[in-house]
């Protein structure tokens, strides 16, 4: 059975990738399984200098979800190509850095900084609901998008992933832009803007006030969404939103998916991502698909 | 690291209390005071995250450990229920623990609600020192466990704010009418942030060792996705440091109350 | 207890209502509960002539929701001032006419036949994900809704409410091309669209393909939205969203809503409505409420 | 119209195939065959719909009725695990049942898997009527509640798709062989869609009156949101009207099938 996928040339051992944001820099899942397993890790997002995210509290449940609000908190790319890199390299799987930017500028100088580092490619997170300043500003727009890729293309030298943002009005216009400013791969679904209020202090859930939706609730948006994209692009997709099971990621390669990303089911089930790999296999065995790429797209319509 | 814990008992102490006494060999073999176990209330969505929970101690001989909680919401709810040989999936021993005191210290814990459960356990674990405990509990009720402190603890004192047990008012009372006369060389504290700032601010002041149990709500409780900070000094600026990791146990000079 | 509530001279006895498409004209539901206790009926999608709707299946259960393709199956406008306001006038309950169409004209024609009928308002549902023509295109843009809401506005006798679509990038902007283009208020939000596969088969699980979603998995990103849009507007906001109890009512009305609408919880619990007023007196009675007007926008923050 | 339901018993017939016996006075005293409840398979969001499942018979007397199934998927598979005194939330009894047949008439129903269930209770109901009943499954293995229909009708066909029971082949063999030698007054089907197709096809061309019992995911179950559709004809035109409500049974001549 051949579970090996290929993005533009990044080849992964297997399609189920860490989402970024939920995995930290990978030590502290290290100690549930083995990492070696993974066919990628996308790290916390990357800024040019440290941030200290938002105020607490920084998560809320809701039916079948969370909301987050964390606020791209993390040590800056600097520390990271100087303090995790060195870690995440002893594992045989690919390193995903996810990068978020105020700036066109600040996007490029991650780009130069990270292609020079022990990477295998950069997603661009144009996409998180949880900044004031740029991110989700460039990746409402094609125009935004636009600019961010084409720039930063100019000085990446690894696999450029784009992820998109489902707070959009037509995600295969964010896509098409991506694809023609020349990323690689799209990744979506990042978040979705949400907002939770306890009844009984009248105030709401987050410190942030609005956090980014994730886990089961989102699925079907999710699904639609990478439907969509992969009809119409043709760089290959890495889907995500709400996956838990082997179920759930064949669901998204069936819709168009190449790889994908699975990140708040972690949270209930360390192991989600392993056993995902293994119900994938068994999906395989039982229809008969020889090759894990032969699921993307594999949809009946 | 992922275990199924399985219910030896479960006993209601008080009025929406209980205390689950779970079986699990590593747990409980591997767990210190201050640390915590991240529960799956139920399978599937209804109460979709992990609910944090101190150890509030552990038998060896037996493989068990015991959670004391209170009845909050949907998790807490459903944990109640809980029976005799049901499998519980665990998450644990999570976090970084108090400091135990060594030998001859004397040592003061200052609780109040459900952040008296963690502090049991290090008295029961601080042999050899001399402990005063102090707690605090709305009112005569919700009052637990007092046994168990009496016997761990070589002096309690227990407030209630509507004076219906003990002494009336909050239990920062005693605690700073003691420190007024004493001079603990630990002090350990765990509860309402208004309680636990008290405490912290007067220890700061007489420059008297003590900690902190933090807590927030969490996303995966292993240190992965930092949705469960407080902020914490460093020189002269702070961070925002991981409860389910770096605490939740932290030195009070250090932590930053919002 | 003060349970009424104004929506732009549209008097409400209390602020819940029956979201469009999930309590047909109302018979179904009044054999389990007097619909007098309502405050207000939103009936199925008109649209001006009859429709037969997109082929089975037409549902599907996601995590905490449910994707519907029902694609506005209704007998016309005409049938329905015929067959059903004599039916729906039996009752002392606030009747919403929610419209849909393929063309400015229609909206046109169909707000001049009701402006004449025996209802108290008009809900134009620029909203719908499921048909292919008119109706979600227009609501898509600031630009469509203005269109439509100017154009039904000059025709229109009655109370006129324009129901917004989740799937755009800034619902705020729509919110205030309704409101500028004299809506007497909004209501938000119709549903998000949506996919879901069935793995073992292949194929989408509805017959139309996508779908759009509804049930608790959407609340977070509606309380969001009206959050967002009561600060933006000052017309008044009717809420919906995955509302199925009394304490997710009061969840839409701190946000900022002055009503709610409540659909898909009903399939499950046919009292939903009925609970949910009671509910919102035992909130108010625990909160110190006098009016449950007081309740809408008091968010403290 | 919404009613809690109490388990009396849960029998397993078969692999995955299990009869409920539920208490439930108004339905019990309600229902006709070809109706269904529909029930809320668990609290909470885990199976967030409810599911129709037909009624199999009434007892009147003991204010029961019996539910049988098949395990699908999420919802039957807890349904399948409820135990006596449990409670469980029914909507019903709903939808259009069958015409029941005069007197003397001769009937043949024809069922497929979980489509005999509600052909049985039309049989017990259609007393002094000559009844043939046509039964398919995929092989004897499911082959379920055999004996009572054995006792409710007066002749029984048997047929597996793998011959491992009864006369090998699809249902419909043996059923078409017989209108080859016999004119039924009336005939009901319910099953896969390819068998009704068959069968409706060669009732309706000999004008033989034939009512189908159809199946789709539901939303509401009550005729509110139409959801649950299926194409009925009307003069020269067609519509989609309400599996819930309008049906599930529908006059076989009506229904165009998709
Ligand atoms: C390190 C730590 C140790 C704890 N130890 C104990 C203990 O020993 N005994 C005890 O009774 N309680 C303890 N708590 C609090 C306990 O986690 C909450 O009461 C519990 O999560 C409430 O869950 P629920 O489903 O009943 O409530 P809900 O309000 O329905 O929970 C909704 C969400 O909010 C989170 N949440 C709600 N309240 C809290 C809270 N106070 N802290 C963190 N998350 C919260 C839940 O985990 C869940 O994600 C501890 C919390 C932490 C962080
Ligand atoms: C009028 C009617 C009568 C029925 N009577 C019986 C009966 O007597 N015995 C029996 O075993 N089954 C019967 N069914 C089928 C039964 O409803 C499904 O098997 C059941 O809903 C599957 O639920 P699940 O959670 O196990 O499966 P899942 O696949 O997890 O269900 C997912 C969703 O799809 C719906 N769904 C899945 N399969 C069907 C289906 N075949 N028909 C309708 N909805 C479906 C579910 O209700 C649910 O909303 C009947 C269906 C209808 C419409
Ligand atoms: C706590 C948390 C933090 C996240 N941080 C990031 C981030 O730093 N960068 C990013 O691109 N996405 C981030 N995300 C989004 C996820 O990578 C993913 O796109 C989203 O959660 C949907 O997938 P899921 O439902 O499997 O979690 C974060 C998500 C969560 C829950
Ligand atoms: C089966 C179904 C049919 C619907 N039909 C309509 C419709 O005809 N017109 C409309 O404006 N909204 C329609 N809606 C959307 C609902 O009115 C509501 O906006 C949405 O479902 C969110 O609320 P809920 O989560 O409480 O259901 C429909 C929803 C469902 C589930
Ligand atoms: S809960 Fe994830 S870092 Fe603490
Ligand atoms: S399920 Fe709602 S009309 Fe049939």
């Amino acid at each position: 059975m051949d579970l090996t996928v290929n993005i533009a040339g990044l080849k992964l051992k297997n399609p189920v990738i860490a989402a970024s944001g939920t995995f930290g820099f990978g030590r502290e899942f290290s100690e549930f399984f083995d990492l070696n397993l993974l066919g990628g890790i996308s790290v916390k997002g990357l800024t040019l200098a440290p941030r200290k995210g938002n105020p607490p509290p920084r998560i809320a449940e809701t039916p079948a979800g969370i909301l987050n609000s964390v606020g791209l908190q993390n040590p800056g790319v600097h520390a990271f190509v100087r303090d995790e890199i060195p870690f995440l390299r002893k594992f045989d799987t690919c390193i995903i850095a996810n990068v978020a930017g105020n700036t066109v500028e600040d996007y490029c100088r991650m780009a130069e900084i990270l292609s020079d580092a022990d990477i295998d490619a950069i997603e661009l997170n144009v996409s998180c609901p949880n900044v004031k300043e740029g991110c989700l500003i460039f990746g409402s727009t094609a125009e935004g998008i636009s600019k961010v890729t084409s720039a930063v293309r100019k000085v990446c030298k690894k696999t450029l992933i784009v992820k998109l943002s489902p707070n959009v009005t037509d995600i295969t216009e964010m896509a098409k832009a991506a694809e023609y400013s020349g990323a690689d791969c799209v990744s979506l679904i990042n978040t979705i803007l949400g907002m939770a209020i306890d009844i009984n202090s009248r105030r709401p859930v987050l410190g942030n006030v609005v956090g980014g939706l994730s886990g089961p609730a989102v699925k079907p948006i999710a699904v639609r969404m990478v439907y969509q994209v992969s009809k119409a692009v043709k760089i290959p997709v890495i889907g995500m939103g709400g996956i838990s099971n082997a179920d759930d990621a064949v669901e998204f390669m069936l819709a168009g998916a190449s790889a994908v990303m699975i990140g708040t089911a972690g949270f209930v089930n360390p192991y989600v991502w392993i056993e995902t790999i293994e119900g994938i296999k068994q999906y395989m065995e039982k229809h008969g698909f020889q090759k894990v790429s032969d699921i993307t797209g594999a949809l009946i319509e | 690291m992922n275990f199924n814990a399985v219910v030896v008992k479960n006993e209601k102490l008080a009025e929406n209390i209980y205390l689950l006494r779970l079986k699990s060999e590593k747990i409980s073999h591997n767990a210190a005071p201050g640390q915590f176990v991240n529960i799956k209330c139920c399978d599937g969505l209804d109460t979709y995250l992990r609910r944090p929970v101190s150890i509030l101690r552990t038998h060896g001989p037996e493989n068990t450990f015991d959670i004391a909680f209170m009845v909050r919401g949907k998790g807490t709810r459903i944990l109640s229920c809980l029976k005799e040989g049901d499998a519980v999936d665990c998450i644990g021993p999570l976090g970084r623990g108090f400091t135990l005191p060594e030998k001859g210290e004397r040592i003061c814990v200052v609780g109040g609600g459900i952040g008296i459960f963690p502090l049991l356990y290090l008295l029961e674990k601080s042999a050899g020192a001399y402990k005063a405990a102090f707690l605090g509990f709305r009112s005569g009720g919700l009052v637990v466990l007092g046994k168990d402190f009496e016997k761990a603890a070589d002096q309690l004192i227990i407030s209630t704010d509507d004076g219906s047990f003990g002494e009336k008012g909050p239990v920062t009372t005693p605690f700073l009418k003691y420190l007024e006369k004493e001079r603990p060389d630990r002090v350990y504290t765990c509860g309402p942030a208004p309680m636990m700032i008290k405490v912290a601010d007067a220890c700061n002041e007489r420059g008297i060792f003590c900690e902190v149990s933090m807590e927030q709500r969490m996303g995966c409780g292993i240190g992965a996705c930092l949705v469960c900070v407080c902020r914490i000094k460093h020189n002269d600026d702070w961070a925002y440091e991981r409860i389910c990791r770096d605490g939740p146990v932290f030195r009070a000079e250090e932590v930053i109350f919002e």
